[in-house]
């Protein structure tokens, strides 16, 4: 058996995966802090939330309740 | 009666070889699955009429200075239109549900493990003398888990172009099959009361949090991984053009007209690398297997660390949309939601599973990264 | 004073010969023609402008690596612009008509007859030893007469390049002309009772229909006729993406953004081989002679195939329709309804001609393929 | 005279014509095949005819309708 | 633990270079610019974030066949991107009110003496050896003072290619500015009297005017100067396209989607030449510097020549908006607008600015023909 | 002192607003003929001002207005 090649997967399993957490993490933190930061020094009086992900969830919503409506 | 004959001989009939033919067959199959069933449409479409002509013995398209070769070479070979796709995906991606809940960065990061679980597959695979997979291919290969086309054909073709077309394949069918892969996973990992959470709605953000993101992230990314950085590069190209208002034509033609005329060459060039030689081995059957391992193994390991999130949150975190992390956006989101609803006719996962699920496009552009690293160098 | 020596023998008043005065004059026609006369201005315009760039001495942009010389060497040598030209045309085409009534297609193969025609005048002619134009010159030109533009510049392109500017300024000017050639020629070889003959109206198609009919265009050609495959399959894959419904998106690029792109550099880089030295030799001038022999044969051919299947058929056909067979979509049919309701003016067969008319894309396509097979070999 | 030349032509001629009758004999033979099998095993009750080229002959009916009227 | 150190050594932190470092700040600099300070943003944001992509130690998109490198070989060595914008930019420019009172053309004249002024400012700082400029490199920064972003990267692409990034950078810096620095210039040079004068109204113009305008331009920069006909060229191209109105969708192309797409690629391609190596180095502070000189001194020149005018015409001339003639279409001729309406709130100039605006484009077009033609021979 | 480079930059100088001027001169000789024939042999009734920059002074001027009226 050529543990090389085994061995090198798990080596690269390894340090991929930390990599994604380590680099997400740190993604997580700076994210927080540019929040915090904007949050205190730009203040945005118009903000909003994530605009066609919002329209669809009320869809779907409004056609929960239509279909409540008709079953009774 | 000369001409006669060298015109059958010229015939594809003529030519034909059985592998050609059932590669044609293949081909349709995948234009069956685009236009009837509606699987990835432009990718399986494009792709698929692409393989038709690339195995049409005699029809000069797909070789030497033929339309589909160069597209091939310029597009694909070079990297361009993976890059240029990325850049029209960030010009149309919404990071405000991330931004409203950044901890959900973490569930497109374990998701990732799809992805080297796979890779593991693949040399244990080789391991054992079943397949015959180098680090390269197997790396190639994983990247399938990340359920992201242009992600997997840039690592492909870069890595180990002679499997493009089975991972570029692969990377679309099993994206338009989420909806049947990843229910069974997600329920069988989860109890229904975990399924009925429901989440606390999303925080406004800020236009000011829009504009710096894909500038924190390209930092980020540039810094600490440099093999990454084309992918996530032109990504945040894309959503700064999108978020900062000041280049609204430039944007628009990123995520439209530029968008629209590269995935109409892209899919072809991808087709042309569905030749029977490249294609009807053994090789492919393993990277079927195996990219279908990958996106289960990503679900799970999605809603497993959405189950360990929610533990240890203040929070409610309802586990499913831990699923959405491995990306397929806004197939794997729209799947969290339909499940949670089965679960609770009030849970309306839709808008927090798509923090996880741009998050799950990010981590694999991470992940593409480290292979074309360490596999790459 | 030196440096206004040098400005003025660098000025092309001072550097230009009397050909290129010539070039430039019948160039200006071109742009008369497209912007007063309305000719096919989309081509027209541009070739003439590019035309007027090329003749110019001294201006650096159609040779070495300047614009034109790259779209040139780009787009027509290697064939792409006139096939990424004919999957715009396959996304606007409509193969309803034809598809309602299949028998049309005969129609469509009869107006070909110019194409061969010609290229025997112009063997004809060589041996005569009045012009000497080799087999591939003469396929060339033949294709002329298939009022085709894209396939007339594709065929050049690979068969005779240093013919191109005058095959396509040819080609595209009697296509404009048809309205003025046809006709009289219409007129000649009907009696006023068979221009008369009113159709019955066409039955619906189904929308399977329309999908499956392009897939059935290419696996006939690609099998039958490799070398009219890549015509033929950008085309069809054009008419996919516009039929089946799912990839809207694309179709809308293929038949708007794209194609105006490349309409605007395939003009350019066509005008970019009209200069002196290649446009004006008496070899045009029997290029222009001939391209219109080949379009009057081309229509009379396709009036007497229509006389014939009338008498023959049990369903009434008019044989003007056979003259939209020579392609020039939708020009042609206009003509042919025009003609029709002069005769009877209840007498609609502008969507009979349709049929026809697409037909004769196809046709010339398949003729182009024998060219390139058996001249090109 | 170098009868090879224009017997060359003849040649291609006869092959070219022949392929363009053949090639769309075939067609029209597979055509009303597909056709035929498409009618049978997928019905389609919402098929319209060729949409612009209809409304561009109701247009040219309509006017030729308001031509006759004015002229009375 | 090796695979650690050596994804440590791998990053960009490990890296990176002072220079580099200060050329993402400076990048980082451009996007504030662009974005919060609405700077010429189309270009400053492109041009921004390829410099930054650029200057990532280990990011391989700007250099071997990276995406960036390839979009500069193809776009900017061969002179396409700035003669592509240049049509797009000629199907957006109405020539009305040029036509309507061509003597303006001379006001587009003046204003060029900013940028030969500059080429002089820039031998006289290499002649005290303050500076080391060659002819070429100085001929390539005076364009610069033409405010016309695609003609000096198109110069500088051809005279001093290891300078475009700074010349680009320095031309759409500028004409952002063109708003800060002109209205004290023109204040200067004029009494409250003459920037108080009102015009007449302009005579209407008509369609055949308007199409043959270019065809003039055309012809004349080809016959006297034929190494302005490239861009002079395209430029009549794209504007004959606009006022033909017979290929409106060609027209619509090269005003949208061309123009966009290209532009993207532009500003990322120039900003791949924003390395450290080639920027950080005092040749730019001579850059920036000159620059800024050549603004005000065709400012200044337009001005003068705007009462020069005045005093010999007449009909009334405002001086003001000779200022216009230094191109940076349509922000010049709003400045001249504003700074009127300052001294004679019934002074509405902006048509009247048109004419020169639209002429500084044509006079810096001649002067970098003149510049490549002589610097360049 | 390399008086080359300086002489050079003056006689580029000279020479490139000469061709400046000298086309653009052409230029409005040529473009005056060309309006003139045009008036005499290509009438055009339907000619219009330049349409944007129209529209654009009378949006200015319309804001002008207002502006002055709310004053008073
Ligand atoms: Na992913
Ligand atoms: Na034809
Ligand atoms: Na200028």
């Amino acid at each position: 058996m050529d543990n090389g090649l085994f061995l090198g997967g798990i080596r690269l399993m390894l340090v991929g995966m930390g990599t994604v957490f380590f680099f997400l993490t740190l993604l997580v933190i700076a994210t927080n802090a540019m929040s915090r930061l904007v949050a205190r020094y730009l203040p945005d009086p118009g903000a909003t939330v994530a605009g066609p992900a919002a329209e669809e969830v009320a869809a779907i919503a409004a056609a929960v309740t239509r279909y409540r409506q008709e079953r009774r | 009666m000369e001409l006669l004959l060298e015109l059958w001989r010229g015939s594809g009939f003529a030519q034909m070889s059985w592998g050609q033919a059932v590669m044609i067959g293949i081909c349709l199959g995948l234009l069956y699955l685009a236009v009837v069933r509606k699987f990835e449409p432009l990718l399986l479409l494009t792709i698929g009429f692409g393989g038709i002509l690339s195995n049409i013995p005699g029809v000069e398209i797909a070789t030497g200075d033929g339309l589909l070769h160069l597209a091939y070479v310029v597009g694909i070979e070079s990297g361009a239109f993976p890059l240029i796709i990325f850049m029209g995906v960030g010009a149309m991606t919404d990071f405000g549900p991330l931004l409203a809940n950044p901890r959900t960065l973490f569930l497109g990061a374990a998701a990732q493990f799809g992805i080297f679980a796979t890779l593991l597959g693949a040399v244990g695979l080789s391991e054992l003398g079943i397949m015959d997979f180098s680090i390269r291919e197997a790396a190639a290969i994983g990247i399938i888990g990340g359920a992201d086309g242009p992600t997997a054909i840039y690592v492909a073709g870069k890595l180990a172009p002679h499997l493009l077309g089975a991972i570029a394949v692969a990377a679309y069918s099993y994206m338009a099959l989420v909806p049947l892969i990843q229910p069974p996973i997600m329920r069988l990992l989860t109890t229904r009361e975990e399924r009925a959470i429901e989440m606390t709605q999303l925080r406004v953000v800020s236009r000011a949090e829009r504009i710096l993101f894909p500038l924190l992230l390209l930092l980020l990314v540039a810094l600490l991984l440099p093999s990454a950085a084309p992918l996530l590069g032109m990504f945040s190209f894309g959503n700064l053009m999108r978020e900062c208002g000041v280049v609204d034509r430039l944007a628009d033609a990123a995520r439209n007209a530029l968008i629209n005329i590269v995935t109409i060459f892209l899919g072809l060039a991808v087709g042309s690398k569905l030749s029977a030689g490249q294609f009807l081995v053994p090789s492919t059957l393993g990277i079927l297997l195996l990219g279908m391992v990958a996106f289960a193994i990503g679900t799970a390991s999605g809603v497993l660390m959405g189950k360990l999130m929610n533990r240890f949150s203040t929070q409610p975190i309802n586990p499913l949309i831990g699923a959405a992390g491995v990306s397929a956006v806004p197939m794997a989101s729209r799947v969290a939601n339909k499940v949670g609803m089965e679960a609770n006719p009030h849970n309306y996962l839709l808008m927090h599973a798509m923090g996880p699920n741009v998050a799950g496009v990010i981590g694999s552009a991470v992940a593409a990264g480290v292979m074309i690293m360490f596999a790459g160098g």
